[in-house]
């Protein structure tokens, strides 16, 4: 499950819409990328103040050219120093980390939703779905336009595109889970796979459970290690014995079963976890 | 003169002959790594840090733990215990803040899957326990005197004291005392090392008071009291409010504790850490006094930070022609040879 | 749920009206930046820190003083000071060793050249003060009451007690305390403010001991304690062996003990620093309690530092909406309003 | 005395033997500086752990193009930093700092001593004393060829240049100061400036002072602010009173008498030192 360490030539750095893409020099990952993983990036340069490394789902791994591709949104210092980082420049990258989606074992039809740049890891699962004979059908949506990731590249990927954004700069005005119940409903989706904002994941997860189609959803939790060391990146699961335990997201995840992630006490302790008795003490 | 030598390199004028220790020994003779830890030896003097590699399972992908002087192992408690609640972390200028709140699977399932796992690999494991009472720790030393690959118990006095209003253990001379004498009763002969926290006004009589209740040996530095404020959302980032600041920030922190203890406590082995991320890193610990390093947060920030440690100190002590690791620990105590 | 809401950034989604608060605010009023600390009204919350800014001169070339909240002055003592020998300072990961021995001109020369030029800038000046035994502390405070530009006293307890062999008065709550009600006793109505080192077991217990005695105000934090060794000559770089840490690198711990003590004490004005480089790292200060902040080693680093901070912190504060600087202090000790 | 604090771009960096030569947009710099003179840089880049700027002599200020040079020898990680940084990046650039050299109130013949990158200010300080009517000598000293810096230049502006190696790689094999009596001796030199490392100002000093020639010497001291505010730079001095002070090289020097400098005692605290008593006690 856990992966190399490499240091990875930047080959390029490419704004696309709000994002940007970043091409790496990177066989040993590229080898052997399963969709949902990510890599973990370290930041800033020598002498930097930043010590911890910075997880992306990986967008492409190609074994042919040894390349591996992410889709960065600036966000804080780790990310602004990375979108700037120059061609050529030798990245220390760890990967592929992770549990990957898994595909279901009859072919079916499978639903795919991604928010903003969540819809990274959905276009190797898609075709990978359909290669194992699925229909696929993508849902994206973003803030605005300059957030959706790969509509393109989705219509090829998929049997249908359904787009959103908050602002209806493109698309159908309104939220990617608008969009979700249609396809849940009337085809029939025999398999969900999520990636996006906690809050997309939980409500496109419930809606699963409504329609009774199993769910696999990517989360993002805040990562320290990215290796299963630290015990940061944790969240209530409720394992396959009913009991809930703080589950680490980066060896045990990314990827879960939406139903099995106890939405609502992410960030929390709830009482019934195991250990959390032990907590009282001290 | 000037606390770099960067004339000498600059024009060679006033150049001593002798001081450019760093261009010769390349040729020198392989460097005997080996440490002891209170009568136990290790091949070499790095370790992981405790909370820093769980179990050492997870690194092996990035190395073959049976490499390194010995696995520190995650403090385990009796019972299983969730840990807290998230966010867990937060990043800061060079360090972390973690409140992860001793997430581990407790006694029982450690002995059964963590060990093995190391006893398998032929890897020497440092245990390092944690409880709320003294009876606690007294109950966890006693179930793991014996088991395989344990070759040292490090007592992580660093966490509150349930009969004591949650005072921590290692901020009171007593009550750390109290720990060590209860653990090292039942530890049967396998070392115990108390591990101290940088937080108290005198570092040196927590020290005295650990070795005075027998310990053999002392670990430092455990993590700062700190914490972080979100200015968006105006509130304490972490769920548990303060965390334990770590990573070079912290180093010259661990560097001073290692010092005084050394200077004060010169015959009682040390296990130095707080911030190493090179080679040049835990010599300054060894130099301080200490006869062996844990490597913590740089696990996160390099996987592979515990191996390129031992071989950059390897290297970095085969340059200045040193024989023994012995010749080197507490060195910065002793005026210069020249 | 996470520690940042890169969620609602990315897509939109879940976004929950009001939350980006970032975004707006631009059109917002001028906030009031004027903050009072035990009755001493400044006309913003950012001072310089003792012994960063010398007495204000040498930063005219990059500011006007007297823009600023206050100048702290470099501790003085009542005699001349030569400091200690050199290497006097030594940079480390995110901050930087000290170990300066309170070099000064000794209180004669700074009553004759250094007060009257702030003075005659209209600056406002917080005089640092430093003894080795209580009377010295009285007898600066006697010298210093009723000069011009004084506008409070801060009291350096962070240096040796000579009486209590070199244990530093403020690692002592008795003689932390002994040395503010000597001060006091001569302040004439000047608020007295303890400077405390975070070098201690309790802060909260010290800050207690210092407010029993009379203390209007805390600042905190000093240095901590640190070293560095040279792994060249393998001995440490510092010609006073130990140093005082300062710089980002400590500011998680900075932060926390600001926090504890206004916990403790919500009533008694805070003057908060430690690591601060901008105008949000100011503001998380004021949010764990502090009523004013001391920019230090930062001046360094950036010798137009303190007027930076205090235009971001202006900046930062407009954005939120925020429009009396006291709204924002101690505010993470309270629940949020939405 | 301090200068101003200004964003310069870097316009070049090139290798010139060992050192490297960085150009730099910096006007309000390049107005007003007068040899021996230096600038204090931040180095690093954002979210850098390393806090304290960096100080470099300046080579070269040209107020008709506003530029300014220095001469960078790679030592630590600020200086590696700084040599690898990309033309058109912005450097946070304080300056020009300290005391320079002051010119002789007569014309006369003056001896100019390098070592190493320790020739960067001397070419200014030559044409400064030739336009003033002095004869100007110089001699430049580095442990090899490469560390000679500026030596074409040096013929340009002084009537002799006599050059030193250590291990012979170019001009005489020798120490720099091995070439300092012939000149202090015959021709009768009227002042003697000098720059370099310690031992080699030291040495330089007491020559001059055998052949009673006034000496100014720049001096280079870890400092932690460069503008006089933390103490960190300071050596003993003695003053116009007699009396030896612990006095800051970044304000009231880099440039010193060298007869005032106590030599020996740098480093160290000697008990006569004004304020040293007071040290004693706690
Ligand atoms: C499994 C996984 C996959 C991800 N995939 C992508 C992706 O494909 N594209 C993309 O742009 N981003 C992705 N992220 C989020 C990305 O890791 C963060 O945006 C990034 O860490 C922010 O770093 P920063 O230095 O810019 O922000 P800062 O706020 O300065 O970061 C400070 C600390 O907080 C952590 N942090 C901040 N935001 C997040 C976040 N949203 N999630 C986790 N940790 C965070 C950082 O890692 C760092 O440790 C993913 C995160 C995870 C855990
Ligand atoms: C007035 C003055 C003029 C200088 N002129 C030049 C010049 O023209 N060309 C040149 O190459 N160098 C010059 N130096 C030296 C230059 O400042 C150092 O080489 C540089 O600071 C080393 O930084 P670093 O990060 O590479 O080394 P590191 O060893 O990583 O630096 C660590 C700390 O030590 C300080 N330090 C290290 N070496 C020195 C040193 N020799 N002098 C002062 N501080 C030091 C650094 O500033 C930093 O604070 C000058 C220094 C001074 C004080
Ligand atoms: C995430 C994390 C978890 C830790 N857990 C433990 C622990 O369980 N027991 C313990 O004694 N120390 C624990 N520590 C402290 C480290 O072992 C070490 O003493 C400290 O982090 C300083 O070293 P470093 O800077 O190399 O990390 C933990 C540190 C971190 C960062
Ligand atoms: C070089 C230096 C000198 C200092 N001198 C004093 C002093 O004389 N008196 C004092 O109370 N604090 C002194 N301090 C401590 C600072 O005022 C401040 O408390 C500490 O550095 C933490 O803040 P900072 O990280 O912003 O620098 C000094 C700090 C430095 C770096
Ligand atoms: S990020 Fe460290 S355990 Fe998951
Ligand atoms: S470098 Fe700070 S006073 Fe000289």
């Amino acid at each position: 499950m856990t992966g190399s360490q490499v240091k990875a030539r930047v080959v390029s750095v490419e704004p696309v819409g709000a994002y940007f893409l970043i091409t790496l020099d990177a066989p040993a990952i590229a080898a052997a990328v399963e969709p949902g993983q990510f890599v973990a990036v370290a930041v800033g340069g020598p002498d930097t103040a930043m010590l911890l490394r910075r997880s992306f789902a990986l967008y492409t791994a190609d074994p042919s050219t040894g390349r591996i591709q992410i889709v960065v949104a600036e966000h804080g210092r780790g990310t602004a120093w990375l979108v700037r980082v120059g061609a050529g420049t030798p990245l220390d990258v760890v990967g592929p980390l992770g549990r990957p989606f898994t595909l279901p074992a009859e072919p079916g039809t499978a639903v795919l939703v991604a928010g903003g740049y969540g819809s990274a890891p959905m276009f190797d699962l898609a075709r990978r779905l359909r290669a194992a004979g699925s229909a696929v059908h993508i849902v994206v949506g973003a803030g605005s336009a300059d957030r959706l990731f790969g509509i393109d590249e989705a219509r090829d990927v998929a049997d249908s595109v359904a787009v959103t954004t908050d602002d209806g700069s493109a698309g159908v005005r309104g939220l990617v889970t608008d969009a979700v119940p249609a396809l849940l409903g009337s085809p029939g989706a025999t398999s969900v796979y999520a990636c996006g904002p906690m809050a997309m994941l939980r409500a496109v997860g419930e809606m699963a459970a409504v329609y009774d189609v199993p769910c696999q959803v990517a989360v993002e939790e805040s990562m320290a290690c990215g290796i299963g060391v630290c015990m940061t990146c944790v969240l209530p699961v409720v394992g396959v014995d009913g009991r809930s335990r703080m589950v680490r997201s980066c060896v045990e995840g990314p990827v879960f079963d939406a139903e099995r992630v106890r939405w609502k006490d992410v960030g929390s302790l709830p009482a019934d976890v195991v250990g959390a008795g032990a907590m009282g003490a001290h | 003169m000037n606390p770099v030598t960067i004339h000498d390199h600059e024009c060679g004028i006033g150049e001593i002959p002798g001081t450019h220790t760093h261009d010769h020994g390349e040729a020198g003779q392989r460097v005997d790594l080996a440490t002891t830890l209170a009568g136990v030896t290790l091949p070499n003097p790095v370790l992981t840090a405790s909370g820093c590699s769980a179990a050492g399972r997870e690194l092996a992908p990035f190395m073959d733990v049976s490499d390194l002087g010995a696995v520190v192992t995650k403090s385990v408690m009796l019972r299983p215990r969730s840990g807290r609640a998230t966010p867990r972390m937060a990043e800061t200028p060079s360090g972390m803040l973690n409140s992860i709140g001793l997430q581990g699977p407790g006694i029982d399932a450690f002995l059964e899957h963590d060990l093995p796992w190391l006893a398998e690999r032929g890897a020497r494991a440092v245990v390092s326990i944690a409880g709320g009472t003294v009876e606690e720790f007294a109950e966890l030393a006693r179930r793991l005197v014996g088991v395989p690959a344990l070759v040292l118990l490090e007592v992580n006095i660093s966490c509150p004291n349930v009969a004591s209003r949650g005072q921590v253990f290692a901020c009171d001379p007593l009550a750390a005392a109290d720990v060590v004498r209860a653990v090292k009763a039942e530890a049967n002969g396998v070392p115990v090392f108390a591990k101290l926290s940088p937080d108290v006004t005198d570092i040196v009589a927590i020290a005295q008071s650990c070795v005075d209740a027998g310990a053999d040996g002392l670990s430092m530095i455990n993590t700062l009291l700190g914490m972080l404020i979100d200015t968006e959302t105006m509130r304490p980032v972490l769920a548990g409010v303060t965390g334990g600041l770590s990573g070079p920030a912290i180093r010259p922190v661990a560097v001073r504790c290692v010092w005084q203890v050394h200077a004060a406590l010169p015959d009682v082995p040390i296990l130095g850490m707080g911030g190493i991320l090179t080679g040049l890193d835990a010599l300054q610990f060894l130099l301080a006094g200490a006869s062996a390093v844990s490597v913590g947060t740089a696990v996160f920030h390099d996987p592979s930070a515990p191996t390129r440690v031992l071989s950059e100190l390897r290297a970095e002590l085969t340059r200045r022609g040193v024989r023994r690791l012995s010749d080197v620990v507490g060195a910065a105590h002793r005026e210069p040879q020249r």
